[in-house]
């Protein structure tokens, strides 16, 4: 099987503590990455210099076996990110939020409502997010990944604020996601709950 | 009647303009914030009854759910 | 071009929800207008005199804060980090704004300017040169807003840094357009001041976008 | 003692009560108005002799004078009805401000408007930068900026409440516009029917004035109570009566295209 | 007294952190100053004329924006949802507000004010009432600014809906302060409108610290 | 044992949907209230009547008997409250945004150094807050429950974004707490681990 995302030697400074050093794993389809430490032990500040948001200190990340800089267009239609801010603008209702996506990407849902009302946000398609809780407003968010058909997925920590129930949910999709060949990198503090056939999981520590 | 004729009256004394100007822009100002209010009341009713429905369908779709 | 349309329409759908920021702009405009004959004295002799330079300094000041918060909502909530990091839709998006900026702040000035000409005892001639310069010199106005925007973006310091570094940019576009509205009132030609003002629509128009582009991912970054 | 002395007015701060009292009083009132409106301005404009110094231009008073002095007596009772709002948190009174702010808004732009279409033929020009009309148009502002004070707020019940303060704090320009004709000497006239003892103005015209301005004040009330209604609606809309008021509603006008 | 101490200590402290917060005012006044001689011409009797309600109109721009930001972290975060919930401290946490933003953007205003006069012109004699003017007007203005930042902290809609709903209320203080200027440039007596300047800082030192403890609560609840 | 904190037949409506109705419950010292519900299922919204930050549509709350309203100010004195949101200014430190709770409350930590040092935030005492990751900033935030003696607290998630060893040492502390006849309301999507001695559940339904 083909090395999708490859760090090699990455290290990662902000201001003047060093976060990690020497950090080297490989990915490829169907595998999760799990990123898990404490507090500040540079979880988020790995995953922004993966999605291309910063560069690393040291080392180098590989995309297909080439370096990040080199097919950054390439890698960027690849990706889909989600941070801890969860990307969508609250004035506009969860409908208007999901078509500027599809517009985006040009990777549209068969029947958006549907897709909300699967989600648990029937009702709710045409309100204004502000007015959504905080939880609902992370799902309005999460529903991307029901209709992207990008492989790479970096999450941020994507359960905070959800309920038990769309955990479940998320991970069953997760692992649907998997099975068609994805790679996921993400953070949480919650332990994850499904079985993920290859897992891997990264500790970093944290450091002084 | 301070006017001798239609035309008298429709002329004001030559201040045609400004006087008519006045009292038009005031019913039209007038006219147009009643007509608002109205559409504004009716819309709002309508919203109401909009909600009233997407409850009905998102009880619909609990329903299903269970 | 699909995809352009819709981020416009997203754009239209914010203008719409959110009436104020192009509303609230329009009559910060008036008010500041106003500010002056109360300050100044109301004298209409002068007043004319120095009307140009009103209007484009009112002009100037209304369509730079109404740029403030452009990117702000969408830059804390993540929108502008997930665009960096799909790098597709960044210039459309960009491209977008500036667009809907212009038509939301430029436009309505142009608009109300026979009244701004009521206020200020302009007469007919003046006016039409107004209305030129305007038409000429607000959308440079808008893209030189939108790139302090977004200049400022993640410095979350409010308008005021945002007018420090635009400030100087606009300079010459107010000399300009006060000029050619003076050398009207004194019947002048004035064909000159407006070439230059084109001549600055054009070259804002072809570098300002990718400045901003550049500016957003920085950043973010 | 307060709250005993208008314990009689209770009821009427039950929305649901107020809703159909406005309901019952719209007709009422709004024929009213265009009856006192319509004799009062077409007594003015056709009937009443032409002043010996400003000819038939003078006719504008009769719809400049009410709309200006009642634009200042939107804003009080938009101010009074913040202030009871705000003190004693009764929200019929809250919902008021948002109901009256337009129509005042509207009465002060048609006083600018009409003050500025007699200001062309008297003064020679349509706007000078005296004091009164300076702080005229300084009313329109203030209006301008509680209605969209009122509308920035996600949560509309917030929006209305920070709304009132500012209605509140506003007053100050009240006594500003009002005296500003005797605290700067202004091409404006001074107070001419305002003066209770002897109004310095013929009956003959007078009288039609007079018609005109209880004309807009009985204007003012019905706009007051049309929006107030629709106030009502958006703040109560999860109660049952109104959804029942709004199903029936519906049922009868979807029978009435059937 | 400690409280307060405190709390004035925490607004130097971002004071000192966030620099811009007072240096963009001022350079943005000073700006804004410059923009007329280049806007509106600069014969040296005509600015000299308008000098006074320019050097007030722009005192109030910047008085006014830099105001805007003032609420909008510590309620972004959560301080003032605790503030409101703990009521204690919301007073004096209110009046630190107040006067740390007066002796952030007042007290550099009057301290620059000789170099706006030799900028714009003016005599000794002007300076002087201009300073007295300012020394009376700007805690005015910081007043109302700080009110206006309280009213739309919630609102999210930038300075421009802070601007507008608070110039209304600005305007008599441009009049008598401009007015007393001008009194003084003709050699007239001004002490009048010295003393309405006067009463209208009494006023609003007494009313304002509540109506923002209350705009707060409000926007907050 | 006498109740300190009580609801009677609350409701509570957001914009046009009543979240809750007729809602009683009634807490003594010692007690945990346990929030629990669906997303957007109304706990915030809950949590900030309960703080006196709005007031319901119909009901009451009573504190030691008294109606809110009536008591307000004292009621204020025996709370303390932290939302989704932290409470901390990102430009002051830590040490800062302490001593800023101090100067308000008159209550302050013995030595903060080592309070700070205890949260694991031992050397980013005197780094102005957005310079922290997101559970690092959540730790200075819940700093203050650890040198206040007000008896009632309300926390809206506090166990978002931080790890687990954190959680469980809040955990402890919320024992401590409620031993010294603290009372505690809060919600969560994650489950509570310590043992509590008299813990109320609610779990309050999504309803349309
Ligand atoms: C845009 C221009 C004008 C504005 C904004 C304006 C505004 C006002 C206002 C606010 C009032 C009510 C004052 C009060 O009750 O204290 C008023 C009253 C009045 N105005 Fe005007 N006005 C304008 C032009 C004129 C002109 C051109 C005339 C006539 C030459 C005029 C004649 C009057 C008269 C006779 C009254 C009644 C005064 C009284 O009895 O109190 N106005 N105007
Ligand atoms: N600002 C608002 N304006 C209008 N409605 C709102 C607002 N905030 C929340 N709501 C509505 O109130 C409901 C309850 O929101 P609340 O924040 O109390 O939920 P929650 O139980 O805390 O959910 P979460 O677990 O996601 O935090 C939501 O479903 C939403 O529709
Ligand atoms: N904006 C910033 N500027 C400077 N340093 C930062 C910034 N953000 C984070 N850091 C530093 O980087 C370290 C790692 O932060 P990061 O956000 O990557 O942690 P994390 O592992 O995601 O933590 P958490 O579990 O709390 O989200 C922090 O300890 C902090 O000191
Ligand atoms: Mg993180
Ligand atoms: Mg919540």
């Amino acid at each position: 099987m083909s090395i999708i995302l490859a760090a090699e030697a990455l290290s990662c400074v902000r201001q003047d503590r060093v976060l990690f050093e020497n950090l080297n794993f490989q990915l490829s389809a169907g595998q999760v990455l799990y990123i898990q430490g404490k507090n500040g032990a540079g979880k988020s500040s790995l995953l922004r210099l993966l999605a291309g948001l910063s560069s690393p200190e040291d080392g180098q990340i590989l995309f297909h076996g080439k370096p990040l800089s080199a097919v950054a267009e390439h890698f960027a239609e690849q990706l889909l990110f989600i941070g801890h801010q969860s990307g969508i603008h609250p004035q506009l209702t969860a409908l208007q939020n999901l078509a500027f996506w599809s517009a985006l990407t040009a990777q549209q849902p068969a029947d958006p409502y549907q897709l909300l009302g699967s989600l648990g946000l029937a009702g709710l398609e045409d309100i204004p997010c502000f007015m959504l809780s905080a939880g609902q407003q992370r799902r309005v968010s999460l529903a991307r990944l029901w209709f992207t058909t990008k492989p790479l997925w970096i999450l941020d920590e994507p359960f905070t604020s959800l309920d038990q129930q769309l955990i479940a949910k998320l991970e069953q999709h997760f692992l649907q996601h998997l099975a068609s060949g994805g790679v996921i990198v993400l953070t949480s503090h919650q332990a994850l709950s499904a079985s993920y056939p290859e897992l891997q999981a990264l500790e970093l520590e944290y450091r002084w | 009647m301070a006017f001798t004729s239609w035309a008298d009256f429709w002329q004001m004394g030559g201040y045609a303009l400004f006087v008519w100007l006045s009292f038009g822009t005031t019913y039209a100002l007038l006219l147009g914030l009643w007509w608002y209010s109205k559409r504004q009341h009716h819309s709002i009713q309508q919203q109401i009854r909009a909600k009233a429905a997407r409850e009905q369908r998102v009880r619909q779709h609990q329903e299903r759910e269970k | 071009m699909v995809m352009w349309r819709s981020l416009i329409k997203r754009e239209l759908q914010l203008l719409g929800r959110q009436k104020a920021d192009w509303l609230n702009p329009l009559v910060f405009f008036l008010l500041v207008l106003s500010l002056f004959p109360l300050g100044i004295g109301p004298e209409p002799g002068m007043l004319k005199q120095i009307a140009p330079g009103l209007v484009w300094i009112a002009a100037l000041l209304s369509v730079l804060l109404s740029a403030e918060r452009l990117f702000k909502d969408d830059y804390r909530y993540g929108v502008i980090e997930q665009l960096v990091a799909g790098r597709e839709g960044l210039f459309s998006y960009v491209t977008a704004k500036i667009c809907c900026h212009w038509l939301s702040t430029g436009v309505p000035l142009i608009l109300v300017s026979p009244l701004i000409a009521v206020l200020l005892g302009l007469n007919f001639d003046s006016w039409q040169v107004l209305v030129v310069t305007l038409v000429l010199g607000t959308p440079v106005l808008s893209l030189l807003s939108v790139l302090g925007a977004a200049l400022t973006m993640a410095a979350d310091k409010g308008g005021i840094l945002q007018a420090l570094i635009i400030l100087p940019l606009y300079i010459p576009l107010l000399i300009f357009a006060s000029g050619a509205m003076e050398a009207a009132a004194t019947a002048l030609p004035y064909t000159g001041q407006l070439a230059v003002l084109l001549a600055f629509l054009l070259f804002a128009l072809a570098l300002v976008p990718l400045a901003v582009r550049q500016a957003l991912r920085m950043n973010v970054g | 003692m307060w709250g005993s002395m208008f314990r009689w007015l209770d009821p009427y701060a039950k929305p649901e009560t107020l809703y159909h009292l406005c309901g019952r009083l719209l007709p009422y009132l709004m024929g009213l108005a265009l009856f006192t409106l319509l004799l009062g301005n077409i007594w003015g404009l056709a009937f009443s002799p032409a002043d010996y110094q400003q000819g038939d231009s003078y006719r504008i008073i009769y719809i400049h004078v009410p709309s200006a002095i009642w634009s200042m007596g939107a804003y009080s009772s938009m101010a009074i009805a913040a202030f009871i709002g705000l003190v004693w948190q009764i929200r019929v009174a809250q919902w008021a401000v948002l109901a009256i702010a337009p129509i005042g808004a509207v009465y002060t732009a048609i006083a600018l408007i009409t003050g500025a279409a007699w200001g062309k033929p008297m003064w020679g020009t349509w706007w000078v930068w005296d004091a009164r009309l300076t702080s005229e148009l300084v009313l329109l502002f203030l209006y301008l900026g509680v209605i969209a004070l009122a509308g920035a707020f996600s949560e509309a019940a917030r929006g209305i409440k920070v709304a009132s303060l500012l209605a509140i704090v506003g007053v100050v320009n009240l006594p500003i516009i009002h005296f500003s004709v005797e605290w700067w000497n202004t091409l404006h006239q001074g107070a001419t029917i305002t003066k209770f003892a002897k109004p310095s103005i013929d009956p003959s015209m007078l009288w039609p004035l007079l018609i005109s301005l209880l004309g807009f004040a009985l204007l003012l009330a019905a706009l007051t109570c049309l929006r107030l209604r629709s106030q009502i609606l958006i703040f109560e809309q999860h109660r049952p009566w109104v959804r029942q008021l709004v199903d029936a509603k519906g049922d009868s006008s979807q029978k009435e295209q059937n």
